[in-house]
Formats: C-alpha cells, structure tokens, sequence
C-alpha cells in the first residue's frame, strides 16, 4: 500500500512521509488555532483570553510531556504489562535515531504525529471546565491525566493493548480521543459544579465568528488527523478524507435543519456543532466505511448530538459548558457503534453489521465501556487529588469578575 | 437653557439627525445605550437553554438648545422617532446653568 | 509527469497523492474560514454572522449535493449527451471502490478535490446577495445552480463537454468558477435590487481587518486551486505555484497603487481586493505562463478590476454588494483572454498571441461568451423560480435590523 | 535520500516536491495572515489595520522585487565577487524553465520557497517601527533592504557564500532571517524614536487573541519553514519538525513561568511570545540537534528572551514596540550559538561542542557577528538615506490619531 | 420629576434591575462608562513596562421618576449596589423639567 | 451641587484628567460617545462611493462638584481640553438636587 515499489522490508517512502509531514501539521492546527477558538468564541468574552490560554498552555505543556515520557509509555514494548500499558525505553525520547522506521515513514514523525493526537484529546476537555477552574490547577490535573488516563488507553487501542487486540475498530481515535476526553468532561464539570449564574443568566457566546473560525479549521485539520492515520498516501488516506467531508457537511446539515424546525431560527453556532459532530462520529469509520455509510453516520451524528447538546443536558441539569460530552462523548459513541454498523469489506477490508457480522457492534461497545470506566473513574480521583491539594474553582469574585482579568490580566478591547 | 435628552430606536437616528437639522440645529452628541422598559427583548435559545433578554439596544441623544427652541426641539424629536410601536422612547427636558463651547470660551445661547 | 518511473499503465503514485491530499484539503480553507471571513468583513456588523453561516451552509450542502448527483453528472460519461452533460452512473457515488484510479492518483481524490471546487464557486456568488437575501431561498437556490449551472459547465470544461474539445485553455477554473460566479452575482443583484440605504448610508466594511485574514487564507488556499489542478506534485505544479505567487503580488501592488493615486490613500480592503483579482486572473493561465507572463497578468487585472469595482459599477449604479462581479467576473475575463495571450510552449506546451497563434484568444473569448450567457441566462431563471416560491429579499425592517438577529438570532459582541 | 531509488544523477522525487510545495504554502501563511495577526493585536486598536496593511504590502512588494532580481542577487553564480553577492543571470527569472532541478526538486519551486524566507524576514522588522512609521517611506525602506542587506547575507550563508563556507550551521535561517531583522529592528527603533508617549501611557496589546492566532500559525508555519529546510521529505525533514515542535513548548512553558512567578500572572502574551523565542532558537539548530538538545534550547531561549524583552529592553530604554530584537534577536542569537554546543552526528552529521567541537560555537559567534555588523551598519545607512529623501516619522497628530485613519482611511468596528 | 444617575459596579446591575423592578419600576437605561475616583486599576504589566490603569468599567443606570418616588429609588439603588468596598459609586439626583414618550405623546408622570 | 458635563476631543482626556486632579477633584466619570456639529468628518471612500462621516468619536465627561468648586472645574477643563480649532466641544452645567455614596451613605458636599 502507499506506492506500487514497496517490497518486504519496508524503506522510507517520499510520499508517504510528506503526506505525515502535512498531516502533522494539520492536527497542531485543530487546536492551536482551531480548539482555542472554537472554545474561546463561545464563552463570555470576560473569558475568552482564558480559554485561548489554556488551550495554549496544553499545547506546550503536553509536547513536553510525552516527550519526556507519554510516547514510551504510550506505544513502546510493555513487556508483561503489554495488554495495559508500554514500556520506558524511550524516556526523553532516547533512541529516536535518524533513521528508525515505523513503517515506510520515520518513526520520528509518527511519535510527533501522536504527539498532536494528545495535544488536542487534553485541549477539548477544558470546554466542560470553562469560566471557572484555576490554572495551575489544570496544569496538575493535565499533567496527570496525560500520564494516568491517556497514556493507558492509547496503548490499548493503537499500542499494542487489549482493545485493539479485541478487534476494536478505532480508525483515528473515536474512543481514544473523543469518547475519553467527553466522559472525562463530563465528570470534571459535575466535579467542578455549574458556573455561576447558570440556568439564568445569559451565557451565549459572545463572538461566534470566533467559533466558526475554529470550527473551520478543525474540519480542515480533521483531513490531517483521519487521512493522516493511514500513515501513508494512498486509497486508504484518500477514501477516509472522502468520508470525513461527507459525513461532515451532512451533520451540520442535520443539526441546523433541527433547530430551525425547533426553534425557528438556523444559527452559525448550529452549523458549527454540527460540522464537529460529525467530524467526531466519522472519525473511528473513517477508513472503514463508505459514502453512504458516511452519509447515514452523518445524520445520526447531527441529530442525536443535537439533543444530547440541548434535551439531554437540560434533562440532566449539569453545566458542561461548551458540550464536551454533548458533542465530543456523544458523537464518539455515536460513531464507535455505527463503525460497527457499516464497515464496510471493499472500504477497509473489516465488515459490519449491515454485511452481517453484528459481532462487531457488541466488541465495539466493549471498547466504548472499557474508555468510560478507566477514564470516568480516573478522571474523578485524580480531580480530587488535585482538589485536595490545590482547590479547583476561583473565587465567586474571580468567576463574575471574569478569569482573564483575574488570573491573567489580560483583556480583548 | 435646556438639555433635551432622548431614547430612541437606533434605526431612526438618521431621520432624528435630519429633522434636527431641519430645524436649524446642527449641534448634538449620541450615544449607545441599553434600554429597559414595556418593550421585551426576543427570548434568545442558546443549545436548549432560553435566556430573556433584559435590555435592549438603544440609541441617546443629547441636544442643548436655548429655552424658546427646546419645545420644537422635542416636538422634531418625538415626530422623527415615533414609529408607534412599543419601544420608540422617552425624551426628558433638563434645566441647564451654563453653556460652553470651549473652542471660543462663548457662552450660553452663542455657545450652542 | 510527476515522477521518474511512471510507465504506460498509470499506477498509484503515492507523492501525487500527497500533493493531492493536501491541496484538497487547501481548497476546502479558501471556503471556510477563508471566504467566509473575507465577506464577512466586508459587510455591516450586523451582518456578519450571516455571511458566515451561509458560506458554512453553502460548504455542507454542495458536499451533499455532490455526493449524491453533482460528480457524476459533471464528470462522469453522458453517452449521447456528453458534448453538454455527463452521465448518472456515479450516483451517490456508487462504484467509487477504494481501488479506481484517475491518472496516478484515487479516483476517490480527484472527486473530492473537485467537490472543493465547487463548494468555492457556490460561495462566491453570495457576495453579490449580502445584507438582504432570506436564508431559505438562498438553500433552494444552490440546489438548483449547483445541478443546472454549475455541474454542465464543469463537464464543458473538464468533463469531456464541448468547450474543453474548442480548445480553449483554463488551468484551474477561471471559467467555470470566477467567470461564472461572477455573472451569476451580477445577475442575482439584479434582480435583488440594491440595498436599502445604496448610495447615501456608509456601507464601508465594519472589520478590514477579518477580510484580511480572508485574502491570506485565500491566497495560501489558491496554492492548492492552481498547483493542484496539475494533479500530480512535479514541475507543472511548481510553475503553477510560482506564476500565481507572482500575478498576484504584482496585482495587489496595482490595485494599491491606483488608489493612492486617485484617492490619496493606500488601504488593505484594496490590497486585498488586488490580490484576489490577481488570483483570479491567473487561474486559467497557471500552468501556461511563464513569470514575466504573469506580472502582465497581475498588473492589468489589478488595474482593471480596480476600475470594474469602483468607475464601472458607479457608472451603472448596480449594488454588487462585495463586487462579486467586478472582481471575479471581471479578473475571469481578463485572465482568460490574457492566457491565450500570453501562453508560453516552453511552460505548458499551448502558444498564444505572442508566440504568433493569436486565434487562442478567440477561442478564449468563446469560451467566455459560453459560460456568459448559460450561467447569466440560467441564473435568471433559476432566481425568478425561487421568488415565484418563496420569495427572495427579506422584509425591509429585518434588513434595517440586521440579519444577523432577525433571521438567526446571533449577536457578535 | 528521500526514496529509495534515488540513483546518482538527481532526478524529480514526487514526494520530495509534494512536501516543498506545501512547506511553502505554511511559510506563506506564517506572514499572511500570521505576522499581520501576530504583530496587528499587540498594538493599539488605532494601528491595528495599519500593521496588517504594511505586513500585506511587504508581501506583495518582495514576491516582485524577489522575481525581478532578489532571487538571482542571492542564489546564483556571483562569479569572482562569488563570495560576496550572487550574480545576474536570473533577472526576472529568464531561464527559470519547467525542467530545471534543484536536487530532487524543480528550480521554480525552489525560487519561490526562498521567496517566502525573504518575505517573513522583511515583514518581522516591523514590529519595532509600529506606530509611527511613514508608509511610502517603509515601501522606500523595504526595497532598499531587501536588496542591500538581505539578498547578500542569504547568499553568503545559502547561495555559496563565504558564510556557508566557514561552517557556520544554519539549518533555516537563524542568522539570515532572525538575527538580521532583529537587529535591524533594533537600529530602525533607535533612529525612529520612542512612540509618543512611550513610558507612561498604557500601550498594551488592544487583542492579544490576534495575537494568539497568529502565534499559532506562525508555529504551525514553522513546519515548512524548518523540515521544509531539508528540501526533501525523508529523515531530517521528519526530526526537523520533531526538535522544533519540542523546542517551541518548552521555550513557552519557560517564559511563562518566568512572568507566573516574577508578575505573579501567567499570560497569553507570555505564552505566544516564548513560543515565538523557542520557534526562532530552533531555526539554526533544527537538523543538528536531539530531542534532549532541543528541550535545553527552549528552555533557555525561553527564559533569556523574556529578560530580553522585559528587563534588557527597560534597562536601555529604547522603543522595540514589538519586541523584534527582544525575540528574533536575542533568540536567534542565542539559537545560533546553541546550535554550536548541541550540534549531534548521530541527527545532522555535525558535531558541537558537547561533543569535544567547541570550536563550532566560535564560527557561530562569526556568523552571528558578520550578521550584526552588516545588518546593522547597512540598516542604519538605509534609513538615513529615506528620512533624507521622504522623511519616516509620521506627524505627532496622525500618531495620536492613529494610522489607521489618518494614513489608510479605514477603522476596525 | 427627577432623574436618578446611578454609577454602579458592573456585576451588581442586575440586583440593582431586579430591586427597581420590585419597587414597581421598570423603565431604565443603561450606559458602559468608565470611572476614575477613589478605587485605584491594578497595575497592568505588559512586557516589563507598568501602567496605571486610570479608569476602571462602570455601569451608568438613568431612571427618570416622580418626585415622590425619587427617594424610593435612591435607597432600592444604594441598597442593591452597595458592597461596602471602595468603588461602590455615586447616585446623583437631578430636576427634570419634562418627560415625554414618544409612542403616545403623554407627558410627565404618565410618561415614565 | 453640579453637574459638569464636558464634550471633549478624544486625545484630549489625559490632559484633562490631570487638570482635574491638580484642582484636587479626583472623581470622574467618562463615556464614549459620537458628535455632530460644525466640525465634518472626513469622506469615506469605499470601493468608489463617497459617504459622509456624520458623527465624530468624541468623549464625555461627567463631574459632580460643589456649586463653589464648579467654576474652577469649568475653567479647568476648558483650558486643558481646548485646541482652538474646530470640534473641541462644549461643557453643560446641570443643577443636581442631591449626590450620595453608595459605600458610606454620605450625602451631597460629603459624597463627592
Ligand atoms: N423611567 C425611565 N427612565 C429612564 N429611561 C426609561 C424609562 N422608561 C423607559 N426608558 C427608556 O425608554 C425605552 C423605551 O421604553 P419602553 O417602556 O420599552 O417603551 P415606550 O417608550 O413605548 O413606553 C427603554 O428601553 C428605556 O431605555
Ligand atoms: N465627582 C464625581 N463626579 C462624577 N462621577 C464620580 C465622581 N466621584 C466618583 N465618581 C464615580 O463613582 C465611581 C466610584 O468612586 P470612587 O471614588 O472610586 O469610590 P466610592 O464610590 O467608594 O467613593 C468612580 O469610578 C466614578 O465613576
Ligand atoms: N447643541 C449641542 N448639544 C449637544 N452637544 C453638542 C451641541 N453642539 C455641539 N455638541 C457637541 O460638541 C461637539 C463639538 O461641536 P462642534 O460644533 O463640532 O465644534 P465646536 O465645539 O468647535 O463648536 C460635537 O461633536 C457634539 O458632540
């Protein structure tokens, strides 16, 4: 696969390595800019600098983390703990020489690749924690769950753990990325409590151009993070981009279609969620299904987000601020159970449901269970460590005040 | 002397800024505001939750005239701005002491 | 082309689809945030959200549209009627396996590249119909043009139709996307009528600076429009790269320059305007030209169409809101008369007037007066259809208001 | 490199020219919008649409001036003043034709690669001339520049010069882009004066989330401007990206901690700008050093360009309204000294000084030293001869008005 | 007739809306200001440079009411705004000499 | 007790602040507004049509002083503020009946 010239032992291919090089590109761009303003556009504009920041802050802090010890952890031989986690033999990343492979591309640029993949899965989660959570509190909290929550499940899926030895499809990271930072979101923000004044105040977003900007080149970064996970340049990469445009455009015609027959109005904010719904549900089927799949995973993804943003959350009560679970949880879920559905054996060589192996849909509900307990429940204990320690949530005077000018002083004129 | 002050529909500030002009006075400052009154905002729906919306754009525009002219002065105002919905405003009539352009240091009347 | 080994039966050459994958992925950035931003500064700012979320609509419902009947019926075989439409038989994309290639890159890659073509040409048109048109006319509007405007004059072109037999040399699309977005927003503000307050209230763009980050996008986006449209990543793309860097620095320039001259002040709306009028015009001539070649075309279609948006359309006093035609139409035009001017054999293997095969730019000037007269004579009736059904021009207090609050109930703080 | 059937005499590798196609798409986009962003939201509102107006016609201006004889001054044979400056032959790129190769890759694309190095150096300079700067006195001042001072320090390093000669290592530009327009950011504040007011009014950035998003895309730029360095997409393109990427969260964590605990507050600014300081260190040393060398570089970049911009620049006094000596300056210096101690054969096939070759960090400070001397004396000779011949400053009214009104007639809502 | 001016802490406005509405008063317009007074900004640090910030965000709140009504609205503002931290701002009473709304022509007290 | 309402140009509020200060008057109020007057704003050219700019940034300030005190800071301001050309602004004097302290309850001379 990737070019007609690959023999047995696997040599450096160009274009396989310059479709990474891209690829990784793209996916540092989901979040910095395209998470920051995604968040950033829809909260109070007494925040917005806040969650620019912390979103920044992720960035770097994660890249040195798994530099120093998330790769190894993540994707090196475990030994007997292999099923559960890797091993520590490239701490500090000693041993990435210039030349080792992984693949037809650099085993370098595919830890920098995953490097991006972390990046993003810690960035979407502060979206359930916005408006009220103290910042060197999140670095604690990130740093620990970097190495106690992430680490783990990406070994399972990707690693060489248990879930992918299930049989678990997960192209690009729905579960791993998606269905763990939205469980994870949904217990900090049950943790944390709601924001002040929700429920009555006003909280619309106060610049939804800002969130459509992020929105944007979160679909266009998406390219590099589902195509990119083919690892080369070929069929596999081009079909799974076709499916993530499909199922994109049909999701957020979903959502909006809901909401004007709703509430009457269509809204860019609408539109928005949608296109990340669907990003979020296509993400495990990319390379799997095909584009009818897409089109069905699409209009699932749009309208049953939809209510999980809107009647579920309302139902529920809890203040997940900018809907982690809602669209990121959700729509994982979503998209791990319709893997299920419609791989398809002419797309990914993998059949599904609807070519009659409906085992599939109940591994991958194993793999959805397994991603909500370790990360529902790790994520609880290590919030409450870090809230031992240092406390989580400024002060009321803080909060109404508005973070960025009390933690960062810093405003947007 | 008088400071007319008026709240009023920020899409007729064109019309009122003719009108005045009309009357011969060229002179005013504006501002926006946020009004409250009988007239309520549109409910706003923000993924499923509904807020009211307490306050209202509105425009202010503050115009000193000399004690004879402010009558007209309110009439153009209250003319220009009335569409006859719930919202077009209020206008308040205040005394003033003293006026001064501070280009010329001219008083009162000249001043305006 | 492309690569050393390439031989008779093409096979899947994996740098071409690097390339590829990543210009797709370019073109879909030109749209959203690309255009979307870049009309969205141009308009009041109680329009903005608008202009966003009909680029967003118009990105998600041409995917759809595409998928289902758009590719098939430009690119496909239409038997009998190939000269003006193609066939069906890609419907829903069916027979789209991850094997079919196209040249030496997936088939399934080629239809999506041209999927963001389309999507592009759609969303030019809306800035002809700024600050007035209702939502909903707008969705039934793209339907219609995508299917019985745009999808014929991409076959003419590309698909195997008439016009791609005269001849005539279009690179990238300045036919079938500049020109006839260009007529087709002429056209609609026609027929919208001005805007309410053309002429006396100031109209001028509330945020220079969001039309700005547009142009940039654009002109980076445009990378992958023009190199792109080479298919494959070799010395053709490269040529492409450079002439449209150069046309449109030079043009810019122009645009600059004749309004310092004439109105004593240089501004960025004017750099930027010049710029995309530079890209346009070098659309078609990207793979034909060589660099002295495009700073020609970069000065003359920044000087021409600074006159189209400013002495042009104030003599005829039609209110082309963001001078769709003016500059789209208009750059079209001199771009594709300029290429068969100035093709070079040395470049693209096509001569024009100057190398003495002056009867290139009548053939340009067909295929000019072909998409003129489809697209402006179909866009009429397609639009006098829709007002018939729904109407077209939202009510004059939800304009005086804004469109951003009345039809979508979005503020930008 | 770059596959493996490459044979002696170099032919085009299609994957080697997909990624530089793309890297210099990314190295466009750091300047437009990237600089434009990144400079536009750390001044006040006023001069916002200014920053973004000079950053946009610099952009334009060098793709010209480059065409017409920029590239040929730097790149091509000088003949006997080969050691100094370049020679003529590629006046308005004559001969540039389809079929030149510049090892794996076409000439062309190689041109316009350069051409956006060019570009992004003369756009950083003026961060330290924001606010006051005469605009057809900049555009006297850029064409000047670039062909003066910066076509022949990129030809003493890149095109053959005595620079590359010595052995100073400078993998993407640290000593031609950075340390050069730092410095001359640094004698153009000097020769300019303090903006008014300087000191005691409150000059902060007016949006430091435009600042972010251009922190952002210039990392992410960054990519193709440091592995698009390895003019192929193999190994050292691949561990080009990985040191940058690592460098840069490292240099951002630095900086703000620095300011968390010097001012108590962590910012966004602090964040943006040590990113920026890690991204500039990295530049000379992005082929030569691991994973471990880069963490100490951005650890120390971070921290000396904070006493830089901060200290350093308030001890001194002078006006570097942005901070370009502060950042490019300090940190290309910095970067290009550190380059000489990490230098590692295993990664670029260069030693450094821990590795016994201390002698490399002295034909560093050569490089660095041959930089400012020129730089800075021909910087200073530049300006003189424009504020002879047009003056630079702008009326002390227009700088209290604000550019953008008074010099481009446009304002930001 | 008086106009009550009210400079407020920002995020005490809506207790000060809700304690105006509870004395039966619903008409008010609000303005973004700034204040400089007693309470002094934090002190911006932007790269090494300090700056004194001068002036800090204020809400301004105009009602217009009947003389009777006016000590009413005095007291429901002080009570609401007041936090007893410095900042807390000012209420300044002026004569109103008249009050029109626009929609229906009424004056006066039937006006507000 | 008045009510010193100034119309100043915008770069205008730093020496006037300063002014104020020097007079021992700390308290202040500032409002962004927009004025129409003699002074024209300059013609906007957009895409080749020509718009007339109506109304100019202008700046509001709002002083409470002592009826003593109030000449001074008429004077005061309009000495800092003044230009001599076109535009400069113009300053009310408003009787107030009553000021209070929100923190403390003071009234009047007390509140200020
Ligand atoms: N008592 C008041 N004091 C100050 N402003 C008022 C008062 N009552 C109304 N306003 C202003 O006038 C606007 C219009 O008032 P409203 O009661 O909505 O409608 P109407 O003018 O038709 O009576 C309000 O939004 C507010 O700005
Ligand atoms: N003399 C005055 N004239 C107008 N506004 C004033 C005056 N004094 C204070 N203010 C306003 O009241 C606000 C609060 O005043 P300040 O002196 O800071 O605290 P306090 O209200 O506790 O005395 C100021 O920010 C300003 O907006
Ligand atoms: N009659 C008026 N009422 C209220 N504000 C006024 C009046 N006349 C002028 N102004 C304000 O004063 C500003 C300056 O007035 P203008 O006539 O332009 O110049 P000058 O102050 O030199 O006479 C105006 O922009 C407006 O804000």
């Amino acid at each position: 696969m990737g070019t007609a010239f690959a023999d047995t032992a696997p040599t450096l291919n160009s274009g396989d390595t310059a479709w990474m090089l891209t690829s990784t590109a793209l996916v540092l761009m989901m979040t910095i800019p395209g998470v920051a303003l995604f968040y950033g556009g829809m909260v109070r504009k007494k925040n917005v600098v806040t969650m620019a920041a912390q979103t920044f802050m992720i960035c770097c802090l994660v890249t040195v983390l798994w530099t120093i010890i998330g790769y190894s952890l993540a994707f090196r031989d475990g030994g007997s703990m292999q099923a559960y986690i890797g091993g520590l033999d490239r701490l500090f990343l000693v041993g990435l020489d210039a030349t080792s492979l992984s693949g037809t591309i650099p085993e370098s640029l595919f830890m920098v690749f995953q490097m991006t993949f972390a990046i993003i899965t810690l960035a979407l989660i502060i979206g359930a924690f916005a408006d009220r959570v103290k910042f060197g509190s999140l670095v604690a909290f990130i740093t620990l769950w970097l190495i106690f929550i992430y680490a783990p499940i990406a070994h399972w899926v990707w690693g060489g753990g248990f879930l992918g030895g299930l049989g678990v499809l997960d192209y690009a990271g729905g579960t791993v990325v998606h269905i763990n930072a939205g469980i994870a979101g949904l217990v900090g923000c049950l943790v944390l409590g709601p924001r002040k004044g929700f429920g009555h105040e006003n909280m619309a977003p106060h610049n939804v151009l800002l969130t459509m900007i992020g929105a944007a080149l979160l679909w266009v970064g998406w390219f590099g993070f589902n195509a990119g996970s083919a690892l080369s340049a070929g069929t596999g990469a081009a079909m799974a981009m076709v499916v993530t445009q499909i199922a994109t455009g049909m999701a957020a015609l979903a959502w909006m279609t809901a909401e004007w027959v709703i509430h009457k109005k269509p809204t860019l904010l609408g539109l928005c969620s949608g296109a990340v719904a669907g990003l979020v549900a296509i993400t495990p089927a990319a390379g799997f299904v095909d584009p009818v799949g897409a089109l069905w995973i699409g209009l699932l993804a749009g309208l049953i987000c939809f209510w999980g943003a809107t009647s579920l959350k309302k139902a529920l009560g809890y203040d997940d601020s900018l809907d982690v679970f809602g669209v990121h949880g959700i729509g994982g879920i979503v998209g791990a159970i319709l893997t299920g559905v419609f791989a398809s054996t002419a797309i990914g060589g993998k059949s599904g449901g609807l070519e009659g192996n409906w085992g599939q849909v109940i591994i991958q509900i194993e793999g959805v269970a397994a991603t909500l307990i370790w990360s529902g429940v790790g994520t609880f204990v290590l919030l409450m460590i870090v809230k031992a320690i240092f406390g989580l949530r400024v002060s009321p005077q803080e909060e109404v005040e508005g973070l960025d000018i009390s933690l960062h002083g810093e405003t947007i004129q | 002397m008088k400071l007319i002050v008026a709240i009023i529909k920020p899409f007729k500030l064109d019309e009122v800024r003719e009108a005045l002009t009309a009357l011969g006075i060229q002179g005013m400052t504006v501002t926006e505001v946020k009004g409250h009154g009988r007239q309520k905002g549109q409910t706003e729906i923000y993924r499923g939750a509904e807020y009211a919306v307490n306050f209202l754009p509105k425009i202010k525009i503050e115009v000193a005239a000399s004690g004879d002219l402010a009558d007209k002065v309110v009439e153009a105002i209250s003319a220009a701005a009335k569409t006859g919905q719930i919202g077009d405003g209020k206008i308040f009539v205040l005394p003033v002491d003293q006026v001064l352009r501070i280009r010329t240091g001219e008083k009162d009347v000249d001043a305006i």
